[in-house]
């Protein structure tokens, strides 16, 4: 009976190649479509394997640095083409800085375009930048071609406010939630957002650099006391 | 919780309880024997280590990534040294590197082990749980002999290493391998094949691998569901490239693919797969070279950031560094695989009955010391 | 109905082989046993079943250890410690590199330095430090250390200092009667001066 | 050493001094009260096995009694009187909102299941303490006194993680009393008679006389007898309803000190009931097994003793090898596989006997 599936798998694989990503999709059986995803991400990766070896004659590290530099900045103007005014500060080489407004679409963008398919938000780390700027920095990574990018989105510390990305990646639920826990920035949007680490009616938010702890905490003193030390 | 039924219970397999690795609290609505939603609590055990990593210098952060998953806390060094070193362009000689990367291979297999065992006994099997403890025990024994510490070690610091191999060491090593590789099927013949365990792991808590991917898990739970993806070699640090070694993926031998039962048997695999690594960076491993030649004197990094993974037995292990110039951390950020293990229990554990979903967590193999922080 | 006998049969066959192993297991229990009889066999372990001489380590982690003759108040230790156990005072000798016999104060350190301080308080929160080592590394005359392992011959391997007390688990280090002598001492310079 | 043995040799005695009533008494106390004993020799015994067998089988070495002072005696042998001392001394903490009277009746109800149920248990040739004509179907009967007080206690600590262990118990010892019962069918219909002590006069003569070795059926009775027998003592591969890693510690949660020896008590000697029966139907009771050797009847306690212990062996043995079922795979395997082979091997053993016509 699976020699048929192997055949549906390979040739779904086969159009999925060319481009055409709907061939998997309609596969109806779970099992099968989740087996045949595998299939084309490994074609995907022998695939890219032999390309880089193609291309590995010139030394790899210098070309790597700077074919870094280029992806950014070709992401950068792909994002400032279909978004027109959201690139915030000057361009650089390492991270892509967004302005916060309406960045869940360009996000939605980021993991649907075929090209650059981040389908992976590797990590999202909340930096208080001093004197009232806090930032959210999103790392995202694709599965399928293997590169990566840094997206940074600068806010108010009074109105800290960015829209939540959890529907495009659901690892985003629980980042967002500590980054919430620890910074106070509040993600519009998201469907729980409430603080995980700490207890739920503790005030203030830690990771800020102006933050003092509170004095008691359900009558439990929070400060650590050591007789006989000092 | 939202409302509940009539019939609903709410049940909290709370901090103290047998089978939750660690202080872990999971909310639970149950009908009967059959669990409807299940909402994790944590923080039992946040210990504010980013908050730390702010006040105290780049070399003393290291004891504190010890403790955040303490069942693997060499490679947790390993990745914030790999990372500190890109940051600041420090090459360090190629003794340092085969030494670390068999220690944290033989972190690997013993973290490893303790994950398969504790997996083991959530389902009722106590003895493969102590086999596999008695040989973490020599593991220890190991790590015991280079840096004096059984589980929290401070070894890798930023450029090298605290101390180097002690004589002897390469023997005791070697025998502790040609003892451990038996073993291993040993393990999986007693606990893997046998049928009540088969039953009670195959096709239970599938994870398909869109799931997975969108919810950020990585390492064994992810090539569990099929996807080849290993740092070590599609984004290699250190001389990974230097070995071969291939990475398990799971077929779905006894159910479907991505069941716990596939999660338990990548990591039997990947056992394996570190037992090679290590007697081949063993047999290459060079005499000369001192471990503390690449170590800075007063450790000051660039201003700058930078994001580097790792792969720890959990999955991708990422820091984050952002210095100022300054010899303490502007800002550390740890992303723990363990966390985004923990964030797909709901999806998978729902609607399975209260036994299976303590199996379904036992084969995430979590450690609530690197989720809380 | 195929499927039925065969998982009867699978699972008659897996289980006797599973205990067929902890048959094995069962009369075999002493060769592949780790457990240390604690009182009789102390831990560093000994040979019995690795294959090398606790004496031949390079680090042991066990209390931390001060000789206060060697110790000219550098406070490097203090320092490089990641949990702030180590709490040093230090005052200025009378004069640098000469013995003082009221408190017991030795000028010259072994590695030859001579003391321009003298260390009225050296304490150390056992109950905080976290065994990390690091205070070990800068101390230039190598006076911390922790017991046991390859420095057993100046101290032998002390873990079992478990206290009733959280308090009594602050190792003094500090000579008695430093303070209130070096006291005495100058207290008498400006009489005489 | 039956009651009415005792009785005619006392009221010889004492016939004129005092009436029969209070002989009778007597008559029927010290049997008891010697059974009391023999329990909790056993019990100090088979605590000290399971500790030494699973240790060996984890590569451990269990209690050594080393170290200084109060210790656990020379290769542990002090470790269950130790164990029993703490369980005595220990706090008998009832939960304030538990019900307080069904919670301290449980463990004596499970006791009382497990005591009365060795009254029928033949240990040797003339050594039983009541030799009923219904032996067999009143140890079967009284077993299942235990059931009752599980769901008692699971109910009355009124802790969740107990309601869930007291609901599983019930449904796992009730099921499976029927294949038990059904596998001890086939030795009835063998033996002719319920009495224990003619089922074992049935299988006199060497060991091929064995009910065991009677017909190539009884094998897979025992089997499934055996196999059931665990399930009723809540061993593993069935401990669910007391499964330490999921329901904290089942239906015994609340109970601490001694209230929770007495279910440790009863356990053990469910087991020793249900391998004394196994012994008793299968492997020839306090026969030996070359037919003259070793025969007399003092030899017989052995013998019989002996094989009670080997099937114990067994169960501590399967104990730490397996790992747990979960409930409706427990259900699934008592319904869909030892029914019906229970089933037809009564219809086996039926046609055998028809056509060979022993």
């Amino acid at each position: 009976m699976n020699e048929d599936k192997e055949k549906i798998i390979s040739e779904a694989v086969e159009k999925a190649l060319q481009g055409e990503m709907d061939a998997i999709n309609n596969i109806e059986d779970r099992v099968t479509r989740s087996k045949a995803k595998a299939a084309l991400v490994k074609a995907k990766r022998a695939k890219a394997v032999n390309d880089e070896d193609s291309i590995k004659e010139d030394d790899t590290s210098e070309s790597k640095v700077e074919e870094k530099i280029n992806f950014n900045q070709t992401v950068c103007q792909k994002i400032s083409e279909k978004f027109p005014e959201s690139i915030d500060a000057e361009q650089n080489d390492d991270w892509i800085q967004v302005k916060p407004e309406n960045w869940l679409k360009i996000a939605k963008w980021l993991k649907s375009d075929e090209k650059l398919y981040f389908d992976s938000l590797q990590c999202n780390t909340g930096i208080d930048l001093g004197e009232g700027v806090l930032e959210s920095r999103y790392n995202l990574h694709s599965m399928k071609h293997l590169h990566k990018v840094e997206i940074r989105i600068k806010i108010s510390a009074e109105k800290p406010d960015i829209p939540s990305v959890e529907q495009v990646w659901r690892v985003a639920d629980w980042f967002e939630r500590e980054t919430y826990d620890m910074f106070g920035i509040n993600f519009i949007g998201h469907r729980d957002l409430r603080r995980i680490l700490l207890p739920d009616d503790w005030e203030g938010w830690p990771l800020r650099k102006d933050y003092e702890e509170q004095e008691t905490y359900h009558g439990i003193v929070v400060p650590k006391v050591k007789e006989g030390w000092e | 919780m939202g409302v509940v039924h009539g019939q609903e219970m709410v049940l909290n397999i709370g901090p103290q309880h047998p089978a939750t690795h660690g202080v872990l609290r999971l909310q639970v609505k149950t009908d009967g024997e059959i669990i409807s939603e299940i909402t994790p609590y944590m923080g039992y055990l946040h210990r504010c280590f980013e908050k730390h990593c702010e006040n105290v210098t780049y070399e003393q952060v290291i004891p504190f990534t010890d403790r955040c998953d303490y069942l693997a806390s060499m490679t947790m060094n390993f990745g914030y040294v790999v990372a500190m070193e890109q940051l600041m362009e420090i090459k360090v000689n190629d003794r340092v590197e085969y030494i670390r990367v068999i220690m944290a291979e033989l972190q690997r297999i013993a973290s490893h082990l303790l994950g398969i065992g504790a997996f083991g006994l959530d389902l009722g099997a106590f003895t493969p749980f102590l086999h596999m403890l008695r040989d973490r025990e020599r593991i220890l024994d190991i790590f015991e002999m280079t840096c004096g510490a059984r589980l929290l070690y401070n070894y890798m610091w930023v450029g090298g290493l605290s101390h180097d191999l002690p004589t002897g060491f390469v023997e005791a090593t070697l025998n502790f391998l040609d003892y451990f590789e038996p073993k291993v099927d040993e393990f999986e013949n007693l606990l893997g094949h046998n049928k009540i365990f088969v039953e009670r792991t195959a096709d239970i808590g599938t994870m398909p691998a869109e799931v997975a991917i969108s919810y950020g898990v990585t390492g064994p739970n992810l090539r569990g569901s099929g996807v080849k993806w290993d740092l070590r070699k599609d984004d290699p640090y250190s001389i990974y490239d230097r070995f071969d070694f291939n990475v398990p993926v799971g077929k779905g031998m006894k159910g479907t693919v991505g069941d716990c039962w596939d999660r338990f048997y990548v990591r039997i695999q990947e056992i394996r797969e570190s037992v090679k690594i290590v007697r081949q960076a063993i047999d290459q491993l060079p005499k000369d070279g001192d471990v503390h030649q690449a170590m800075p004197k007063k450790i000051r990094p660039p201003k700058g950031s930078i994001y580097r993974r790792t792969e720890s037995p959990r999955g991708d292990l990422g820091y984050y560094i952002e210095s100022d110039g300054s010899d303490t951390p502007y800002r550390l950020k740890m992303r723990s695989p363990a966390f985004t293990a923990l964030s797909v229990l709901n999806e998978i554990g729902a609607g399975w009955l209260m036994s299976d979903v303590l199996g379904i967590l036992g084969s995430l193999d979590i450690v609530l010391g690197e989720i809380d922080r | 109905m195929k499927r039925y006998f065969t998982d009867i049969f699978e699972s008659i066959s897996s289980i006797l082989g599973g205990m067929g192993i902890t048959l094995v297991h069962l009369f075999r229990a002493r060769n592949d046993n780790v457990t240390l009889q604690y009182p009789e066999e102390k831990w560093p372990r000994p040979e019995r079943n690795i294959g090398f001489d606790h004496s031949n380590y390079n680090v042991i982690r066990s209390r931390l250890h001060v000789d206060m003759d060697d110790c000219i108040g550098c406070l490097k230790c203090e320092r490089a410690c990641p949990v702030d156990c180590i709490k040093i005072v230090t005052e200025k000798a009378p004069a640098r590199g000469e013995d003082i016999k009221a408190i017991k104060h030795k000028g010259i350190t072994a590695k030859g330095t001579r003391k321009a301080l003298v260390v009225t308080r050296f304490d150390i929160d056992m109950s905080e430090c976290c065994y990390c080592n690091l205070c070990v590394y800068p101390c230039p005359e190598e006076c911390i250390y922790m017991t046991g392992g390859p420095n057993a011959k100046k101290h032998p391997i002390d873990y079992e200092f478990s206290e009733p007390d959280r308090s009594d688990l602050i190792y003094r280090f500090a000579k008695k009667g430093t303070k209130d002598g070096l006291e005495k001492i100058n207290a008498e310079q400006e009489v005489g001066a | 050493m039956t009651v009415d043995f005792l009785f005619d040799f006392l009221s010889e005695l004492f016939a004129d001094l005092v009436g029969s009533g209070p002989v009778l008494i007597i008559s029927m106390l010290i049997p008891c009260l010697m059974l009391f004993g023999f329990i909790t020799i056993y019990a100090l015994i088979v605590i000290y096995a399971e500790l030494k067998i699973s240790s060996f089988i984890q590569d451990k070495v269990g209690p050594m009694g080393q170290g200084v002072g109060l210790h656990a005696g020379k290769w542990g042998l002090l470790q269950p009187i130790a164990d029993a001392l703490k369980l005595l001394l220990k706090e008998d903490i009832i939960p304030s909102r538990a019900d307080k009277p069904l919670f301290i009746l449980a463990p004596f109800m499970i006791f009382i299941g497990a005591f009365i149920s060795f009254v029928a248990l033949p240990f040797g040739e003339s050594i039983i303490i009541a030799d009923l004509n219904i032996g067999l179907f009143y140890i079967l009967g009284v077993g299942s006194i235990a059931v009752l007080s599980l769901i008692l206690a699971g109910w009355s600590s009124n802790n969740k993680w107990s309601l869930y262990g007291g609901m599983r118990s019930a449904a796992q010892i009730v099921s499976y009393e029927i294949p038990a019962g059904l596998s001890l069918i086939v030795v009835i219909m063998l033996a002719g008679t319920l009495n224990m002590q003619d089922i074992i006069r049935y299988q006199a003569g060497g060991i091929f006389s064995w009910i065991f070795f009677d017909n190539p059926f009884v094998p897979i009775a025992f089997v499934v007898y055996f196999i059931s027998a665990i399930a009723e003592t809540n061993r593993t591969p069935f401990d669910l309803p007391e499964s330490e890693s999921e329901l904290v510690a089942g239906f015994a949660t609340e109970y601490s000190g001694m209230r929770y020896a007495f279910f440790f008590l009863s356990e053990y000697a469910n087991m020793f009931v249900v391998s004394a029966v196994a012994a008793a139907c299968f492997l020839g009771g306090w026969h030996s097994p070359i037919s003259g050797f070793m025969d007399s009847p003092a030899w017989g306690v052995f013998w019989m003793i002996s094989k009670t212990f080997f099937l114990i062996f067994i169960m501590i043995w399967l104990r730490w090898t397996l790992p747990r079922l979960r409930v409706d795979q427990l259900m699934n395997v008592c319904w869909k596989v030892f029914l019906p082979v229970a089933l037809i091997n009564i219809f086996g053993v039926a046609i055998w006997t028809v056509i060979f016509n022993q």
